[in-house]
C-alpha cells in the first residue's frame, strides 16, 4: 500500500484525537483520545517499518533498518502508555474523591 | 552511566526504607547520603572512572558536557536536599516514596543529559514527567495540588503524543532513531517529513521547558503543586528538559538543512514576552516565580538560538546559576507564612539573613553583574550577538530583562524598604548557613565564572 | 598597586562594616577607609606615580579573555580623586546626620566607592561593565531604604532606566568585543576600524547608556525626582560622582572607541543637549524644591560637557575633563548646604526660608561662593572648564554649528546666575520668618568640609595648570584618534 | 482491487468511524467501546502490515488491559449516564476547526514529500515475527528495555502515593 | 626700584589683602580699624599707581606676566598685568577716588554694626581688586575676570543691606543683566582665540590685518554686547537705576565713577578693533546717543535724589559712547575721567544730604538744604556746574570734546548730543534747586537733625570738588589754547595705529567756537530756568500727566521688560515643567503603565481551563507549522 495512505490515516486518527482533547470536557474521555493520538503514532511506526523494509530490497535506497526497531519503539510506546494510564487514572480517581467529578472544567482554581 | 544505574539503584533502595522505617531523620539520612554517593559516582566518572562496564550499543553517549551537567544536577539536588529535605517530607505521609521519585527523575535527568536514540529521549523524557505528575499531586488534600496534577498529567501526555508523532515522521524519513546517524542518512525526498517531524518535537520539547505558547500548564502547575517540589519541578528537571534539548538539536537542527532561527527566535520573544509581562501583575510570589521561570526559559533558549561554543558554555552556566538561585528562593518561599507580596514585607527585619540572601538571589535572576546570573545572561546574549542574524531578538531579550527587574525588585522592595512582621516558620541556623553557602557560591561563580568554565575544556 | 588598594579598601571596609553594629563606630571606620582611600589617592599622584604603580592587569576571565585591568591615567587620576575627595567630605559634613542602620548605610557608600573607583579606572570593557553596575547597585539600595516618602517608585525607576541603558551597552560592548578578535581591552578597541554601520550601531549601543546616567534631555526624567527622594548624603554620590559615569563614558568608551560615529552623529546630541541645558536651565527657574533646582542644574551644566564633546576640539574635551572635576566638588558644596538646612529646617521649599544670612553669615558665605562657582564666575575653578568648553565648542572643527551652539549655550549662563541667585536671594536674603526664626550657623565640621572646597574651588580657579598638565596627554589621545587638533 | 486493499479501507473506514464515536458520543462507556473498536481495526491493520506480534500486544494490552481499566474506572464513579454538560459551543466549535486545520497542515506538509511511489509491504516480511523482535529486544534493545523498568518502578510508586489512604 | 612697573602686581594686592583681612577678620576687628585697613589699603594702591603714573608719563610701558592662567595646545592665557597710558590712567581714577569714597564711607558707614562694617569694607576692596584687574589685565581673560568680578562686587554691594528683599532684588537684576552682556564679552573671546589664538591685546592689535572685516564686525559687536551691560545701555541700561539700592558711597564709585566706564574702557583698549569695523562704531554712536537722550529725558521727571543721578550717570556714559562711535577715543577716556571727579561728588554729595535727612531720598521732602549743609551745597554746586557744562567746570571741556568729534563725523549727532546736554543742565538743577533752594519741605523731626556731615564726609567731597573744577584743564581743546590737551598727547600711543587708519574729520576753529559757545549760551538759559522754577516748589499731590507721566515711569521700560522678557521667561520654566512632568516623564511613565497593562490584559490568557489551553497550543503549532514548512522554504 502507498506510504502516504497510511500517513494520512495515522494522522486523521491523530487529529481525531486533537479534536477529542479539546472539545470533551470528561477528563476520562480526554485521556482516552490521547490514547488515540498515541495509537496513531503506533500504527504510523509499523507502516514506517514496513516502509523501510520495502527500502531495503531497493538498491537506490540508503539501508539503514529493516524495520524492528520501529516495532520495538511501539512496543516502549505501548510500556509508557500503561505506565501513564496507571498514574493518570490514579490521579483521576484522587480528583474524583475530592470533587466528585471528573469535569475538567472544574478544575479552574488556578488561573491568571 | 554511574549516574543512570545509581540513581535507578537509589530509588530503589528508598522505596525499601520507606517500607522499613517511618522514621524521618533516618530517610533524610539515607536519601542525602545517596545522594552524595551519586554525586561522587558522576564526578568519579568525570574523572574517567566507571564504576559499571555497560555496552550501551550508542544509545547513550557520555561526554564532558553532559558530565558536567549531572555534576551541577546533582549537586544542586542536594543543596535541595539540604535545604528542604525536612519540607519534602512534611508534605504527607509517603516521605520515603518522594524521595524515591526524585531519584527516578535524577535516573532521567541523566539518561536525557546523554541520550544517543530518540527512544531513550523519549523514555527519559517520560521517566522524568510521570514522578512529577505524582509530586505535584502529592499533597492529597489539597485541590490545588490535585488540580495542578491532572492539569499537568492531561497536557503532559497530550504533548507526549505530539513527541512520538515528531519521532515518528523523524523515522519515517531517515529510517534510524539514533540522533546522529540520522544525520548521514538522506533519503531524498522525505526531507519534508523530517522537518515536519522536528518540528513537532520541537513543540514538545518546547512544552517540557514552558515555551510560549506551550507554557501554559506551568504556572497552574507550579502554583499548584507542593511548594518543596516546585522547587524541584523549575530547576532541576526544568535544566535537565534543556540540557536534552540542547543535546536534540545539536545535531539535528544542522542536519536539517533549514534555517530554524526564524522560529526559534520567534517562539523566544514569545516566552520572554509572556513570562515577564504576565509576571508583573502577579500578587503571589510563588506564581510570579512561575511565571519567571519562563522567561528565564526564554533565555535559555537563545542556547537553541544560536548554536555555537558560547551557548554551550552558557547554557551550563545559566542551569547552574538558575538552579542555585531558585533552590535558593523557592528554599525561602517554603518557609514563609504568605506568599504573597505583602508576605515578605519587612522580612529584612525578621529575618535578616534570609532576606539578604534572597536579595542575591533575586539579583542573580535578575542578571546583575557580580552574580552568575549576569553570567549566564551574558553569554546567552553574546552567544546571539555572536551568530550575527536576529539582532532584534538581543534588544527585545534586552527589555525583557529590564521588565524583570521589576518584578524581582518588587521582593527586594518588600523585604527591605516596607514595614511589616514577615512571618516565618522556624528557621535552623544550618538552614542560614546553606543558604549563605549558595549565595556565596552564586557571588563566587559571578565574579569567577571560569572555575565552572574550565570544566568544559580540561 | 594603588589601583587595586584604591579598589579593595572600600570594598573590604563595606562589607565588614555590615557586621559592626554600633554606630558611631561604623560611621567612624567609614569615614577613616574614606580618608585612608584618599591618603593613597595623594600618594599615587604623589609618590608612586611610575606605571608600575598605577596600572594592573592580570588575566581575569580566561574564557572571555578578560583582564582585570585597572590604570590610573590621567582622566582617571582626575576623577579618582575626585571620587576618594568627596567621600571623606560627604561623611563628615553629613556627621550629624542619622540613619536607622548605620552601619549598612556607610557599608553600602562604600561598595558604592568602590564601584565608582573602579569604573574610572577599569581599562577592560567587561570590567568596566562589572563596575559600572556594581555602582549602581548600593545607591539602589541607599535610595530605597533610606530616601523619602515616595522613595520606593522613583528609585525602581531609576534602576529600571539606567539598568536599561547599561544593558544596551553590554550589547555595545559584546559586538565590540567579536569586532575586537575577542578582546575587551581598550587598547584593543581604541585600535580597530570598522564600517559605517557597525560604528554605528555601536555608538547607538552605548550611547544610551551613557546619555541615561547624565542625564541627557530627554532621558533625564528619573533625576530630579531621585534627587530629590534620596537621602541627601546620597544625592551627593549621584550627583557629584556619579553623574560624571556618564560623561566619563563618552570620553573614554564612547568617542575613541567609535570616533566616526561620533561625528556624525555629533550635530544630533549636540542638539540635544543645547535644549536640554535650556531646557533644564528654564525649568530650574521654577523650582520650588532645593533639592530639585539644583538636580535640574546639574542638568543644565552635565548638558554642556556633553554638548562639548560632540562639539569636540582639544580645548573642549580637555575642558570637560576638569569641569567634571571641578563640578563634582561643586554641586558637592550645594548639596552640603542643602543637607544642612533639610536637618535643620525640616524643609527644602525655598519659599519656607528666608533671611538666613542674618542667622548663618558662615553659611551664607561659604554658599555665596559655592553658588558663584556654580554659575561660572572667573577665578572659581567652573569658570577654568565652561571656558575651556565653549571655547571648544565654538572653535569645533566637527561641526558647522559651533557657534550657533555656543551662543544658545551660553544663554545657560545667565540662566544659571538667575536660578541659583534667585534661590540665594530667597533663601539667604530678606527678612526671616518663623522657621528661621531660631536658625544657628552650621557646626564646624560643615564649616570645615564647606571650606576645603570653597578653598579647592579657589585655588583652581587661580591656579588651574596642575589640572591641566594632568589631562593634557589624555586628551591629546583622544583627540589623535578622533583625527582633530 | 485485490483483498488487501479491500481490507485496509474497511479497517480504515472502521478505524476513523470508532475514532469518531470515541469523540462524540456523548456515554463514556460508548466511548470505551467505540475505542476498543478502534484499537481492533488498529491491531487488523498490523496484521495486515505482518506485525503479528504487535498486533496481538495491542489488543492485549491496550484493548485489553487498559480500556478495561477505563471502563472500570468509569463504572466506579458511576460516569455511565450522560452526565457531560454541553461545554461551550463555539469552544467546541474552536476546537474542531483548530483540530481539522491541524490535519490540514499537517497532511498539507507532508504530501510534499516526494515519496507517490513509496510503499509499505504489506503482508510479507518477517521483521514483526515475535523470534525476530525478541532477539533485537533482548540484543539491541536491552538498555532501553532495562530503563522502561524503572519508568514502571515509578509508575508503581507513584500508584501506591496516590492511592495509599492517608 | 629702578622700575615700579614690574611691581605693578602690588597695586591689586594691597585691596585683595585688604578685602582678606577684613573679609576674614570682620568678627574680630573695630569699625576704627576695618575703616584704616580697607582705606589703607586702597591708598597704599594709590600712592603705588601714582608712582607708574609717573613712569609711564617718562614713556616706559610694559607687560608683566605672573603665571600662566590657562594652557591648551598652542593657546596660552597669561594671568599678566599690562602697564601703559591707558592703564595708568585709569588706575589713578580707581584708587585716587576709590581712596576718597572709603575715606568717606567710614562716616556714611558708621551706623553699621562692627562685623557688617567690616563687610563693607571688605567689599568695597574686593571691588576695587576687581577693577583693577580688570584695567591692568593684559588681555581680554583677564579683563574679563574683572569684568565679571566687579560685577559680582555690584551684587554684592546692591544686595549690601540683604535683610530688605527689594535690595536684594535689584541686586539679582545688577547681575543678571551684568551677565548677558558678559555673555556677549565671552563670544568675542572665543571668537578671537579661535581665529588669532590669542587674547593678549599686543599679538590681537597686531594681528588684527589677519582678521576680515566681517569677524571684526562680530567680534567689536559682542565686545560691545558686554559694554551695554556693563555701562548700562540701550537695552541694558535698567539694572543701574535700581542699583541705587546700594549705599550711597558705592553708587558714587561703581555706579558712577569706575565700574560703569569699564565698557568704556574696554572699548578704548580695543580701538584698534573699532576703527577698523565702521558699522560697529555707527551701532556704537548710535546707541550711546540714545542712551544719552533717553535717561536723560527720564531724568528730567524722576524725585529720588539718587535716582536723578542714576539716570544722569546712564546718560552721560552714553556721551562717551558716542565719542567712541565717532572715533573720539580721547574724548571718551577724557569724559570718563571728568564723570568720575563730578559724579562721584554729586553721588557723595547726595550721600552727604542723604546722611544728614536721615535716609530721605526724596527732593520733594527736601529744599533749603543749603543753610543747613554748607560745604555739601557749595561742592554738590560745582559738579552741577561741571556736568552741566559751564566752562570752566571739568565737564565743559570733555563734553565739548566729544560733541565736536560728533559734528566732524556726523551734524546729527551733534544736534541730539546738544540737546541731551540741554536736558542735563536742567534736570540737574532741578534737583539742585529743589534740593539746596527755596525752604524745607520735610518734616519737622528731619529739620531738627539737620546737620553737616562730619569731616570725613567733607573732605572728599572737597578734594572732588576741586577737581571736579580743576579736571578739565588736563584736555584744553585746540581752539582755546594750543598744545593744552595734554591729555591727548599723553594718550597718543594707546590710540596711534586707530588715528593712522582714520580718515581724520577736522572741524575748522570757527565752527567750533560757535557750536561751543553757542551750546553754552543755551545752557545757561536752562539752567536759569530750572533754578526759578525749583527754587519755589512746592509740594502737590497733582499726579503728573501725559508726557511727564510716561517720563515719571522711566517710559515703562522695565514693565516692557517685565512683560516682555521676565515674565515670558518665568512663565516658560513653569511651562516647561509641566511639559516635563505630563509630557516626557509621562511617556517615560507611560511605558510602564502599558506593561503593566499588558500584564493585567495578557494573564487573561491562563484562563485556567486545560482546553483553552491546548486550543491555544495547537494554535500555535498550526501557526509554526505554517511559518516552517510553508512560509520558509
Amino acid at each position: 500500500m502507498p506510504i502516504n495512505l497510511y500517513i494520512f490515516l495515522a494522522l486523521a486518527l491523530f487529529s481525531i484525537g486533537v479534536i477529542g482533547v479539546l472539545t470533551r470536557r470528561n477528563a476520562i474521555i480526554i485521556f482516552m483520545c490521547i490514547e488515540l493520538m498515541l495509537n496513531a503514532v503506533n500504527l504510523l511506526l509499523v507502516a514506517f517499518s514496513k516502509m523501510h523494509l520495502a527500502d531495503s530490497s531497493n538498491k537506490a535506497m540508503q539501508v539503514v533498518t529493516n524495520g524492528a526497531d520501529a516495532q520495538l519503539f511501539v512496543f516502549f510506546i505501548m510500556v509508557v502508555a500503561a505506565a501513564e494510564v496507571t498514574v493518570g487514572l490514579a490521579i483521576i480517581v484522587m480528583m474524583y474523591r475530592n470533587i466528585h467529578s471528573v469535569d475538567v472544567n472544574f478544575l479552574n482554581r488556578l488561573k491568571n | 552511566m554511574n549516574a543512570i544505574i545509581l540513581s535507578a539503584l537509589l530509588g530503589v533502595v528508598l522505596m525499601f526504607t520507606g517500607i522499613f522505617t517511618t522514621n524521618k531523620s533516618t530517610i533524610r539520612t539515607v536519601a542525602t547520603a545517596g545522594l552524595l554517593l551519586l554525586l561522587l559516582a558522576n564526578i568519579a566518572e568525570m574523572n574517567g572512572w566507571k564504576l559499571f562496564e555497560v555496552n550501551t550499543r550508542n544509545m547513550l553517549v557520555f561526554n564532558k558536557f553532559g558530565l558536567l551537567f549531572n555534576t551541577i544536577a546533582f549537586s544542586a539536588t542536594l543543596l535541595y536536599f539540604l535545604l528542604s529535605a525536612r519540607d519534602i517530607l512534611k508534605v504527607g505521609i509517603n516521605g520515603a516514596e518522594y524521595f524515591a521519585l526524585i531519584f527516578f527523575i535524577l535516573c532521567g535527568v541523566s539518561i536525557v543529559s546523554s541520550f544517543n536514540t530518540l527512544l531513550l529521549l523519549f523514555l527519559g523524557i517520560e521517566i522524568i514527567s510521570i514522578p512529577l505528575y505524582i509530586l505535584t499531586g502529592s499533597d492529597k488534600r489539597n485541590l490545588k495540588s490535585n488540580e495542578a496534577a491532572l492539569k499537568y498529567f492531561l497536557m503532559g501526555s497530550f504533548s507526549t503524543g505530539i513527541m512520538l508523532m515528531g519521532i515518528v515522521l523523524m523515522y519515517g524519513a531517515k529510517g534510524t532513531f539514533s540522533i546522529d546517524a540520522a544525520l548521514q542518512a538522506s533519503n531524498p525526498g522525505r526531507e519534508v517529513w523530517y522537518t515536519s517531524g522536528l518540528l513537532l518535537l520541537f513543540i514538545s520539547m518546547a512544552f517540557k521547558v514552558s515555551a510560549a505558547p506551550f507554557h501554559f500548564w506551568t504556572p497552574d502547575v507550579y502554583d499548584g503543586a507542593p511548594t518543596v517540589f516546585t522547587s524541584f519541578m523549575a530547576t532541576i528537571v526544568k535544566a535537565g528538559v534543556f540540557i536534552a534539548f540542547v543535546r536534540l538539536f545539536e545535531y539535528s537542527f544542522s542536519g536539517s538543512g533549514y534555517d530554524w532561527k526564524l522560529i526559534v527566535s520567534i517562539v523566544t520573544a514569545a516566552t520572554l514576552f509572556i513570562g515577564n509581562i504576565t509576571a508583573i501583575f502577579q500578587q503571589s510570589v510563588k506564581r510570579m516565580l512561575a511565571y519567571s521561570s519562563i522567561a528565564q526559559a526564554g533565555f535559555m533558549l537563545f542556547a537553541l538560538f544560536s548554536y555555537n561554543t558560547l551557548s554551550r558554555e552558557g547554557i551550563i552556566l545559566y542551569t547552574l546559576g538558575y538552579s542555585l538561585a531558585t533552590i535558593g528562593i523557592f528554599a525561602v518561599l517554603v518557609k514563609m507564612k504568605d506568599y504573597t507580596f505583602e508576605g515578605f514585607n519587612g522580612l529584612a527585619r525578621t529575618q535578616p539573613v534570609l532576606a539578604a540572601t534572597t536579595t542575591i538571589f533575586l539579583l542573580s535572576l535578575a542578571g546583575i553583574p557580580m552574580t552568575i546570573g549576569f553570567f549566564a545572561k551574558y553569554f546567552m546574549l553574546a552567544s546571539a550577538v555572536k551568530s550575527g542574524s536576529h539582532l532584534w531578538l538581543v534588544f527585545f531579550a534586552i527589555l525583557c530583562a529590564v521588565v524583570s527587574v521589576y518584578y524581582y525588585f518588587r521582593v527586594i522592595q518588600s523585604m527591605y524598604f516596607k514595614d511589616g512582621a514577615g512571618a516565618t516558620e522556624e528557621i535552623s541556623p544550618a538552614f542560614r548557613w546553606i543558604l549563605l553557602l549558595m549565595a556565596g557560591l552564586i557571588i563566587l561563580f559571578g565574579i569567577f565564572p571560569n572555575m565552572i568554565l574550565n570544566y568544559l575544556y580540561f | 598597586m594603588v589601583p587595586v588598594l584604591l579598589i579593595l579598601i572600600p570594598l573590604l571596609t563595606g562589607v565588614a562594616l555590615f557586621a559592626i553594629r554600633q554606630e558611631a563606630t561604623a560611621k567612624s571606620i567609614a569615614f577613616f577607609s574614606t580618608l585612608v582611600s584618599l591618603a593613597v589617592m595623594l600618594a599615587g599622584m604623589s609618590v608612586w606615580k611610575d606605571a608600575a604603580h598605577l596600572s594592573f592587569n592580570q588575566p581575569w576571565i580566561g574564557a572571555l579573555n578578560s583582564h582585570f585591568h585597572l590604570e590610573l591615567d590621567g582622566m582617571s587620576q582626575l576623577l579618582c580623586l575626585l571620587t576618594t575627595l568627596c567621600f571623606p567630605l560627604i561623611i563628615y559634613s553629613t556627621w550629624n546626620n542619622t540613619y536607622v542602620d548605620a552601619n549598612r548605610f556607610f557599608g553600602l557608600m562604600l561598595l558604592a566607592q568602590a564601584g565608582l573607583l573602579g569604573v574610572f579606572m577599569a581599562m577592560d570593557a567587561m570590567l568596566f561593565y562589572f563596575f559600572w553596575e556594581l555602582a549602581l547597585i548600593p545607591l539602589y539600595f541607599l535610595c530605597s531604604r533610606w530616601g523619602g516618602e515616595k522613595r520606593i517608585q522613583v528609585t525602581i525607576k531609576f534602576f529600571i532606566y539606567t539598568f536599561l541603558g547599561s544593558l544596551f551597552m553590554l550589547i555595545g560592548l559584546i559586538m565590540l568585543y567579536f569586532k575586537a578578535g575577542g578582546s575587551f581591552a581598550w587598547a584593543d578597541f581604541v585600535k580597530l576600524s570598522l564600517t559605517g554601520r557597525e560604528e554605528m550601531t555601536i555608538f547607538i549601543l552605548l550611547v544610551v547608556a551613557f546619555a541615561v546616567k547624565m542625564p541627557l534631555f530627554p532621558f533625564h526624567t528619573w533625576q530630579p525626582d531621585t534627587y530629590e527622594q534620596s537621602p541627601t548624603a546620597v544625592t551627593m554620590i549621584l550627583s557629584a560622582i556619579m553623574a560624571k559615569m556618564g560623561v566619563f563614558g563618552l570620553l573614554r568608551w564612547l568617542a575613541p572607541v567609535v570616533p566616526a560615529a561620533t561625528y556624525q552623529w555629533g550635530d544630533n546630541f549636540a542638539t540635544l543637549a543645547v535644549v536640554g541645558m535650556l531646557y533644564a536651565s528654564f525649568v530650574a527657574i521654577k523650582q520650588d524644591d532645593l533639592k530639585r533646582l539644583v538636580a535640574w542644574s546639574s542638568i543644565a551644566h552635565i548638558g554642556l560637557m556633553i554638548l562639548a564633546l560632540f562639539a569636540p576640539s582639544y580645548s573642549g574635551i580637555q575642558g570637560i575633563m576638569i569641569q567634571m572635576f571641578n563640578h563634582g566638588i561643586n554641586i558637592l558644596g550645594m548639596w552640603i548646604v542643602v543637607n544642612v538646612i533639610e536637618q535643620q529646617f525640616g524643609t527644602r521649599k525655598i519659599s519656607e526660608l528666608g533671611g538666613l544670612a542674618q542667622k548663618a553669615p558662615i553659611l551664607t558665605i561659604l554658599l555665596v561662593i559655592i553658588a558663584l562657582a556654580n554659575i561660572a564666575m572667573p577665578l572659581t575653578n567652573a569658570f577654568i572648564g565652561e571656558f575651556m568648553m565653549f571655547n571648544g565648542i565654538w572653535g569645533s572643527t566637527a561641526t558647522k554649528f559651533g557657534m550657533v551652539y555656543a551662543i544658545a549655550g551660553i544663554i545657560t549662563i545667565i540662566l544659571s546666575a538667575v536660578y541659583t541667585l534667585r534661590m540665594v536671594q530667597n533663601v539667604f536674603y530678606g527678612p526671616t520668618n518663623e522657621r528661621t526664626e531660631k536658625a544657628v550657623d552650621i557646626r564646624f565640621n560643615v564649616q570645615l568640609a564647606l571650606a576645603i572646597l570653597v578653598v579647592g574651588i579657589i585655588l583652581i580657579g587661580i591656579y588651574p595648570k596642575p589640572l591641566l598638565s594632568m589631562t593634557t596627554e589624555i586628551s591629546q589621545q583622544i583627540l589623535d584618534r578622533m583625527n582633530l587638533k | 482491487m485485490n483483498i488487501t486493499e479491500i481490507l485496509f479501507w474497511l479497517l480504515t473506514v472502521v478505524a476513523l468511524t470508532g475514532a469518531l464515536l470515541v469523540v462524540t458520543s456523548k456515554n463514556p462507556v460508548y466511548s470505551v467501546l467505540a475505542l476498543i473498536a478502534t484499537f481492533f481495526a488498529i491491531s487488523g491493520h498490523y496484521i495486515l502490515l505482518n506485525a503479528q506480534f504487535l498486533a496481538v500486544v495491542n489488543l492485549i494490552v491496550y484493548a485489553g488491559a487498559i480500556m478495561v481499566l477505563f471502563l472500570f474506572v468509569i463504572m466506579l464513579m458511576n460516569l455511565n449516564t450522560e452526565t457531560e454538560p454541553q461545554k461551550n459551543k463555539w469552544l467546541k466549535m474552536a476546537g474542531t476547526v483548530a483540530g481539522g486545520c491541524l490535519l490540514l497542515v499537517l497532511v498539507a506538509a507532508l504530501r510534499e514529500a516526494d515519496s507517490k511511489s513509496t510503499i509499505a509491504m504489506v503482508n510479507t516480511g518477517d521483521t514483526g515475527l515475535i523470534q525476530n523482535l525478541g532477539k533485537t529486544l533482548f540484543n539491541e534493545y536491552v538498555i532501553p528495555f532495562e530503563i522502561s523498568s524503572v519508568l514502571f518502578l515509578s509508575a508503581m510508586v507513584g500508584a501506591v502515593v496516590l492511592g495509599k489512604k492517608e | 626700584m629702578n622700575n615700579i612697573i614690574d611691581y605693578v602686581w602690588l597695586v591689586p594686592l594691597f585691596p585683595l589683602v585688604g578685602f582678606l583681612l577684613n573679609g576674614l577678620l570682620r568678627n574680630h576687628v573695630s569699625k576704627s580699624l576695618s575703616g584704616i585697613i580697607g582705606s589703607g589699603a586702597i591708598l597704599a594702591s594709590f600712592v603705588v599707581s601714582i608712582l607708574i603714573f609717573l613712569q609711564v608719563k617718562g614713556g616706559s610701558t610694559g607687560v608683566v606676566t605672573l603665571f600662566n592662567f590657562i594652557e591648551f595646545g598652542e593657546t596660552v592665557i597669561p594671568f599678566a598685568f599690562q602697564v601703559d597710558q591707558l592703564s595708568s590712567l585709569f588706575l589713578l581714577i580707581i584708587t585716587g577716588i576709590g581712596f576718597l569714597i572709603h575715606l568717606y564711607s567710614t562716616a556714611y558707614m558708621h551706623d553699621e554694626s562692627d562685623m557688617h562694617f567690616a563687610r563693607y569694607f571688605a567689599y568695597l576692596n574686593l571691588f576695587v581688586f576687581s577693577m583693577l584687574l580688570l584695567v591692568l589685565g593684559s588681555n581680554y581673560v583677564i579683563m574679563f575676570i574683572g569684568w565679571e568680578g566687579v560685577g559680582l562686587c555690584s551684587y554684592l554691594l546692591i544686595g549690601y543691606w540683604f535683610k530688605n528683599i527689594e535690595y536684594t532684588a535689584a541686586a539679582k537684576k545688577a547681575f543678571v543683566m551684568n551677565r548677558i552682556g558678559d555673555a556677549g564679552f565671552l563670544l568675542a573671546v572665543f571668537y578671537l582665540i579661535n581665529k588669532l589664538g590669542t587674547v593678549n591685546y599686543i599679538d590681537v592689535f597686531s594681528k588684527v590685518d589677519a582678521l576680515s572685516g566681517q569677524d571684526l564686525t562680530i567680534i567689536t559687536l559682542l565686545l560691545f554686547v558686554g559694554a551695554t551691560g556693563k555701562s548700562a545701555q540701550i537695552p541694558l541700561y535698567t539694572w543701574l537705576p535700581d542699583a541705587m539700592a546700594g549705599p550711597t558711597p558705592v553708587s558714587a564709585l561703581i555706579h558712577a565713577a569706575t565700574m560703569v566706564t569699564a565698557g568704556i574702557y574696554m572699548i578704548a583698549r580695543s580701538n584698534i578693533l573699532y576703527t577698523l569695523s565702521p558699522v560697529t562704531q555707527t551701532v556704537v554712536a548710535v546707541v550711546g546717543i540714545a542712551t544719552a537722550l533717553l535717561a536723560a529725558s527720564i531724568a528730567l521727571k524722576q524725585n529720588d535724589i539718587k535716582k536723578v543721578l542714576a539716570y544722569s550717570t546712564v546718560s552721560q556714559l552714553g556721551y562717551m559712547f558716542l565719542a567712541l562711535g565717532v572715533g573720539a577715543y580721547t574724548g571718551a577716556v577724557f569724559h570718563v575721567m571728568t564723570h568720575a571727579f563730578f559724579k562721584a561728588l554729586l553721588f557723595l554729595g547726595a550721600g552727604s544730604v542723604i546722611h544728614g535727612m536721615h535716609h530721605e531720598q526724596d527732593i520733594r521732602n527736601m529744599g533749603g538744604l543749603k543753610k543747613y549743609m554748607p560745604i555739601t551745597h557749595i561742592t554738590f554746586l560745582i559738579g552741577c556746574l561741571a556736568i552741566a557744562g559751564i566752562i570752566p567746570f571739568s565737564g565743559f571741556f570733555s563734553k565739548d570734546e566729544i560733541l565736536a568729534g560728533a559734528f566732524a563725523k556726523n551734524p546729527l549727532y551733534y544736534v541730539l548730543g546738544a540737546i541731551g546736554a540741554l536736558m542735563t543742565a536742567f534736570y540737574m538743577f532741578r534737583l539742585y534747586a529743589m534740593t539746596f533752594q527755596g525752604k524745607f519741605r520735610g518734616t519737622h523731626e528731619q529739620e531738627h537733625h539737620l546737620h553737616e556731615s562730619p569731616a570725613a564726609m567733607t573732605i572728599p567731597l572737597v578734594v572732588l570738588a576741586i577737581f571736579s573744577f580743576g579736571g578739565g584743564l588736563v584736555g584744553i581743546p585746540e581752539v582755546l589754547m594750543h598744545g593744552g590737551h595734554a591729555l591727548n598727547e599723553f594718550l597718543a600711543p594707546v590710540f596711534a595705529e586707530s588715528t593712522r587708519r582714520m580718515t581724520p574729520h577736522a572741524i575748522d576753529h570757527s565752527t567750533e567756537l560757535i557750536l561751543m559757545f553757542g551750546l553754552m549760551a543755551v545752557i545757561l538759559i536752562l539752567i536759569v530756568l530750572a533754578w526759578r522754577k525749583y527754587s519755589g516748589y512746592q509740594k502737590s499731590d497733582a499726579e503728573e500727566t501725559g508726557l511727564g507721566k510716561v517720563l515719571q515711569n522711566k517710559w515703562y521700560v522695565d514693565e516692557l521688560y517685565d512683560a516682555v522678557i521676565t515674565r515670558p521667561v518665568n512663565g516658560f520654566g513653569k511651562g516647561l515643567e509641566k511639559l516635563d512632568r505630563f509630557g516626557i516623564d509621562w511617556i517615560v511613565n507611560g511605558v510602564g503603565r502599558s506593561v503593566q497593562y499588558a500584564s493585567r490584559q495578557l494573564r487573561l490568557l491562563q484562563s485556567g481551563q486545560v482546553g483553552s489551553y491546548v486550543l491555544l497550543m495547537v494554535l500555535g503549532m498550526i501557526l509554526l507549522f505554517v511559518l516552517q514548512v510553508f512560509l520558509k522554504k
